[in-house]
């Protein structure tokens, strides 16, 4: 019950913010929240499968070209578009993920920068749906407010959908992918459909939030809608907070922004560095992600928690097997 | 149950597994023996799906697996272990065992697991990663996972291999009240006292086929089977 | 330990509010000039032009005695060469900041993405260096251009090659919403006007070999190469052409041909190259030669045409607000689409839309290590050396 | 005007001589892959380090880039020796994740240092121009000098690997770890060795590349999937195929960009990367290993 509350509690506070706060502060929350969601899409595929991918921009791009282009030339209504991004995205992820989720590793990893750097190619190229390098010009956006709602709410369905996925048979069966999947794949799991599924939702995700990404800065163009900068700062974000976790996204978004506000916006020139060294110092140091950290201090519970509960049941034992 | 023949993998142009054929009747315990590099474990990762054969065929209870991915193959109740187990390391016990079951309510399964653990004597275990696990416990748990399944037949690689005394015992009872269920085993090892004293049927491999097949005390005198374990066939 | 930590605060709190409340009211209060500048990313280097111009500009104005009785005074920020932190910045120049005036960014991504914040808030934004004709197509109210229509950029080209009697044209140009509306204006005219174009390609930016698309346009026999395109490429195209022993009758490299440091890297190559410029040091507009010396002695280098629009361009945005003798936003526009006016840079006039249709594009020629200016024909200070002499037969 | 056989030999020569680049180029990376086991993708930075370190002799000291290339290529073994020691030791052994993801680190800190350092701004070498004419077909002077100094590196290289002792501990140590300690062979300096000789080899790439394309402190991540596609093209490990590789990305390059668009030509190296991956994934002369 309480737990209910404190979601519902957090949520209505989410949402009130616009009521309080002025549109850069908006302007700054949307952008920590698109990257936190994007960090959480991420995490399905690369933190819960160990599929690392350089890649998924990918799908953020091809979200953000399917909204642009359905609301300049049909005028649908942006949040539409973007769903419609999502869907697209998702759909596009099948017969893509069916391919690479063959590469394994490293390979799978510089697969999926190739794969986002020819989609890159591709929007330069397919100059009559995408216009190009010119890119494409959308109405401006009048109202911050509505932008923020969809981002927060995206984000928030992505922490909602983590934590049932760190709480179900599903989620094991990916974390099962993750630590050995020749294992796996030996005790009867569809190592196949389930990467797949992964993927999807790991496309989807990015798809919608680059939708309203194309709405919210009304400019698409090849470079930046497909900038490996963007899923950099994601996959920073999870590994820093932990990766297959349901909190090591939002601890790692919400430390890189805190970071990037306090310390970084002085040092401009040495940015990049910066995510470089806390890349390699992450991986030597704290390679399970602050997450871990917080909950061998107690500060947070332990995740996947549903198997512990149900044990914790007094069950009468049997001696012998079924 | 497991009708295995003319079974065929090269490696370049090593033939690993040379024609081998044959059979393992319901709720027997058969082993699976011979010198290293027989062909032993190929064959297991030919039966399981994990390579696929150059020739021959896999029938399980009539029907053909060869060729079929590994999950497949385990989905009909064919189950195995590994020689090196492969647990999920950063899973717990618990979550090791359940990880990859289908039927089932969660409590269900849940349940089932606390049981199994509780056969082989890891419930203390249960939320410990299986990564902190000794080796003999790992092996433990590996099979414990794998009867999650509800397995018709297992195909155990060396399941005393590295293992106690002690140990090696209490696995090897808990085979056999599992093959007084119905479970058949075909179990590669070369503890041969614990082997023979096990199994009623045995197989002989050597150099990529089965050489010798019947009960332990006749296989044992086979001289061909001395032959292949000792170079020379002794009177 | 605990009080004083609360009673610092509430000193601090009281500060604030004062200076927030009383300054206003001295009327010394500056004139805040709000801008974002990719002071580092991939526009950096060019853009410092711009925020110099920016800085010369303000000096300019306060030593003759400031803006409506005010000194001015520029803030700006990094936008990192990103459309999305611009946007981001402009919204906190404005609502944060309340800066009196808006100017604009370097580079037409982020000026696309900046003014639909200015849009929203109804604030003018000058914008210099925003290039592509699409921006004034929106239905925006509240941007101004000063800098050439990119339709206008490269027309020049095809008189100067009628001229001498050239047949087949090339284009290659780089994939830029600019380009892709000047390079097709000129494919047109040319066509109509009877020459006939065998290639036209649009490649990445930051494609570095175009050796293969050369060898293609070398095969296909083409008189003109025309090269859409910016520093590095012009030189690019040049030196891959005398590489593949192609010598285009015409060549023509794009604005990137008229800065000095294509001839830098390029020698005597560079000889006999045309280019488009937006402005020249030696143009006669009022003031050219002033501003020119002014900037060399504060920054030490000349100032090419990104300062030189941007200083223009602010020239129309003071007299802008002059003739609206307020800071008020929606004078300041229609004084805007008013004037009519010779800045440094050249003629300022806008269409409705607040698109600019009073400047045009110079083409020059490098002869002799300088820039000679061969188009419009009123201003040409040399006569056209075409066509070009091969590769093969230069020393 | 375009079926020529003229032209399509012009057109093979330009590809070929690419593919003399492209093999000193993955060379590097191929070496540290077969005794490491590990990705570096910070590869494509130290080719760029080492660019630009010739690019700075050239200018600054007035040295001919290929006066200046064994000096950049030696602080470069430097280079590749000390993040040996200091970084790779630390993660060689652990998840193969983890030491694909501290090299990724080590390229933006490098990317971010050559910004600093060196500027943003797109340099070249141009001490060559101009072209020759060879049996009708023309081979500019810049590609020509570059492609045969790569080629008789990548053979130096070739032979050192082969005939020297050294050269035959790195090749035991890529086959069979174990076995080559067991021989007695130094793995821990044949890996310091190696990371550095790789380094080496990239700035070599670098220089000669710079020779005819410009680069700037960026270049390095398009040049690392140019050198990725090679190998796996050719076949991880083997460099034989390696060159083949090489060969097949510069042909493909080439007639790419002339027929489709020269959009597509610079992609062409993701192009085949994604098609060998996919249907012969040890590459077409590797040994079967993933």
């Amino acid at each position: 019950m309480p737990r209910a509350l404190l979601v519902g509690l957090a949520l209505a506070g989410a949402g009130a913010v616009p009521l309080v706060a002025n549109n850069y502060v908006l302007s700054v929350l949307i952008s920590l929240a698109m990257f936190t969601g994007l960090a959480y899409a991420w995490n399905i595929i690369s933190g819960y499968t160990g599929y690392l991918s350089f890649g998924q921009v990918t799908f953020f791009g091809v979200g953000a070209y399917t909204a642009a282009v359905l609301i300049i030339k049909l005028h649908v209504a942006w949040p539409l578009a973007a769903l419609a991004g999502g869907l697209l995205a998702a759909l596009l992820s099948l017969p893509l993920g069916w391919i690479m989720l063959r590469l394994r590793g490293p390979y799978f990893a510089i697969g999926m920068l190739g794969l986002s750097r020819i989609a890159e190619r591709i929007a330069f190229a397919w100059e009559p749906v995408t216009d190009g390098g010119r890119g494409l010009y959308l109405p401006p956006v009048l109202d911050l407010r509505a932008v923020y709602w969809a981002v927060v709410l995206v984000a928030a369905a992505l922490v909602g959908i983590t934590s049932l996925l760190d709480n179900s048979r599903f989620g094991l069966r990916l974390l099962a992918i993750r630590e050995d999947e020749g294992g796996a794949d030996n005790l009867g799991i569809n190592t196949t459909l389930a990467k797949l599924q992964a993927f999807v939702l790991s496309a989807f995700f990015p798809g919608v939030l680059g939708g309203i990404y194309a709405w919210h800065v009304s400019y698409v163009d090849p470079v930046t809608a497909f900038a490996t900068q963007i899923d950099l700062t994601a996959i920073v974000a999870v590994l820093l907070g932990g990766a297959g976790t349901v909190w090591g996204p939002l601890i790692g978004g919400v430390t890189l922004s805190v970071l990037a506000e306090v310390l970084w916006a002085r040092f401009p020139f040495i940015h990049t560095a910066l995510f470089g060294a806390l890349v390699i110092v992450t991986v030597l140091f704290l390679p399970k992600g602050l997450a871990d950290a917080f909950r061998q201090r107690g500060w947070l519970a332990p995740g996947r928690a549903f198997l512990r509960r149900l044990a914790a049941r007094p069950a009468p034992l049997e001696a012998a097997p079924e | 149950m497991l009708h295995v023949e003319g079974l065929e993998k090269r490696f370049g142009g090593l033939r690993a597994v040379d024609g081998a054929t044959f059979r393992l009747q319901p709720g027997v315990i058969t082993a699976l023996i011979g010198p290293n590099g027989s062909g032993k474990t190929t064959t297991f990762d030919l039966i399981t799906g994990n390579v696929r054969p150059n020739a021959g065929v896999v029938r399980f209870e009539g029907r053909d697996i060869t060729g079929l991915s590994p999950w497949q193959v385990a989905r009909l109740g064919l189950g195995r272990t590994f020689q090196l187990p492969r647990l999920f390391g950063e899973m717990t016990v618990l979550e090791n065992m359940t990880a990859a079951v289908r039927e089932g309510t969660l409590r269900e399964v849940v349940h089932r697991a606390l049981k199994l653990l509780d056969f082989v004597g890891l419930t203390a275990h249960a939320d410990a990663p299986a990564s902190s696990l000794s080796y003999g416990q790992r092996k433990l748990t590996e099979l414990a996972r794998v009867l999650m399944l509800r397995p018709r037949l297992v195909l155990l690689d060396e399941p005393f291999a590295g293992v106690n005394p002690t140990l090696a015992r209490a696995i090897a009872d808990r085979l056999l009240a599992l093959q007084r269920q119905g479970t058949t085993f075909l179990v590669i090892d070369h503890d041969m006292p614990l082997v023979m004293g096990l199994a009623e049927t045995v197989l002989v491999m050597d150099m990529g086929s089965v050489i010798a097949a019947g009960a332990p005390k006749d296989v044992r005198d086979d001289p061909r089977v001395r032959e292949a374990y000792f170079g020379t066939a002794r009177p | 330990m605990r009080k004083r930590w609360y009673a610092l605060v509430a000193v601090a709190a009281l500060a604030a509010l004062a200076a927030g409340t009383l300054s206003p009211a001295s009327g010394q209060n500056p004139i805040v000039v709000g801008a974002s500048i990719s002071q580092t990313g991939r526009l950096a280097v060019t853009a410092t032009y711009v925020l110099q111009a920016y800085q010369l500009w303000v000096d300019d104005v306060n030593a003759k005695g400031g803006l409506l009785g005010r000194p001015v005074t520029l803030k700006v920020y990094d936008d990192k060469s990103d459309p999305g932190t611009g946007a981001k910045l402009y919204e906190k120049l404005i609502v944060d900041d309340k800066v009196d005036l808006v100017a604009g960014p370097y580079s037409t991504p982020v000026s696309a993405a900046a003014s639909t914040v200015n849009e929203k808030y109804k604030k003018v934004m000058v914008a210099p260096m925003a290039a592509g004709d699409a921006l004034w197509k929106r239905g925006y109210r509240y941007l101004i251009q000063t800098l050439t229509p990119s339709s206008l950029y490269y027309i020049g080209v095809v008189d100067l090659a009628l001229e001498r009697g050239l047949k087949t044209i090339a284009f290659m140009s780089e994939d830029s919403e600019a380009l892709r509306v000047a390079t097709p204006a000129v494919a047109d005219l040319a066509q109509k006007k009877g020459l006939k174009v065998v290639h036209n390609e649009y490649f990445p930016r930051g494609t570095t070999d175009f050796s293969a698309m050369l060898t293609r346009i070398k095969a296909l026999g083409a008189d003109v190469l025309v090269c859409g395109c910016y520093e590095p490429e012009s030189v690019l195209s040049v030196r891959q052409s005398k590489e593949l022993d192609y010598s285009p009758r015409l060549l023509f490299a794009g604005h990137g041909a008229a800065v000095p440091e294509f001839y830098k890297a390029l020698g005597k190559d560079a000889e006999f190259v045309l280019a488009s410029d937006h402005w020249d040091s030696r143009m006669k507009t009022p003031g050219n030669a002033e501003f020119v010396e002014r900037f060399k002695k504060k920054y030490g280098r000349e100032p090419n045409y990104h300062a030189a629009g941007t200083y223009g361009g602010m020239q129309a945005f003071e007299a802008g607000v002059r003739k609206a003798g307020s800071l008020d936003q929606d004078k300041i526009r229609q004084a805007l689409g008013e004037l009519d006016l010779a800045t440094i840079f050249g003629r300022y006039k806008v269409s409705e839309t607040g698109g600019q249709i009073g400047k045009t594009s110079i083409i020059v020629q490098w002869q002799g290590g300088k820039k000679e200016i061969l188009w419009p024909g009123g201003t040409a200070t040399a006569k056209a050396m075409l066509p070009a002499p091969p590769w093969a037969e230069r020393r | 005007m375009l079926w020529e056989p003229v032209l399509w030999g012009q057109l093979l020569i330009h590809g070929v001589m690419l593919a003399g680049l492209y093999g000193l180029l993955a060379l590097g990376l191929n070496l540290v892959f077969g005794v490491m086991r590990v990705i570096n993708f910070a590869h494509g930075e130290l080719v760029m380090l080492g660019a630009f370190l010739t690019f700075w002799g050239y200018t600054a000291l007035g040295l001919h880039p290929l006066v200046a290339l064994p000096f950049s290529a030696a602080v470069l073994f430097g280079v590749g020796w000390a993040l040996q020691r200091l970084l790779m030791e630390r993660v060689l052994g652990g998840q193969p994740m983890a030491a694909l993801l501290v090299t990724f680190g080590l390229s933006l800190i490098i990317i971010n240092v050559g910004l600093l350092v060196f500027g943003a701004d797109i340099r070249s070498i141009p001490v060559v121009s101009g072209s020759l004419r060879v049996a009708g077909f023309v081979v500019p002077k810049a590609r020509g000098l570059a492609f045969l100094t790569a080629v008789a590196l990548t053979v130096a290289t070739v032979a050192f690997l082969r005939w020297t002792a050294f050269g035959r501990a790195i090749r035991a140590t890529a086959q069979h770890p174990e076995v080559a300690i067991t021989c007695g062979v130094d793995v821990r300096r044949t890996r310091l060795v190696t990371f550095g000789l790789g380094a080496a080899l990239g700035a070599a790439a670098g220089s000669l590349i710079m020779l005819i394309l410009p680069m700037d402190p960026q270049s390095g991540s398009l040049l690392i999937l140019k050198a990725f596609a090679v190998i796996i093209v050719g076949g991880l490990g083997s460099v034989a195929g390696s060159l083949l590789g090489a060969l097949v990305l510069g042909i493909a390059e080439v007639f790419g960009s002339f027929f489709i668009a020269t959009v597509f030509g610079e992609v062409m190296a993701y192009v085949l990367l994604l098609l060998v991956l996919l249907v012969r994934p040890a590459g077409l002369l590797g040994i079967a290993e993933r």
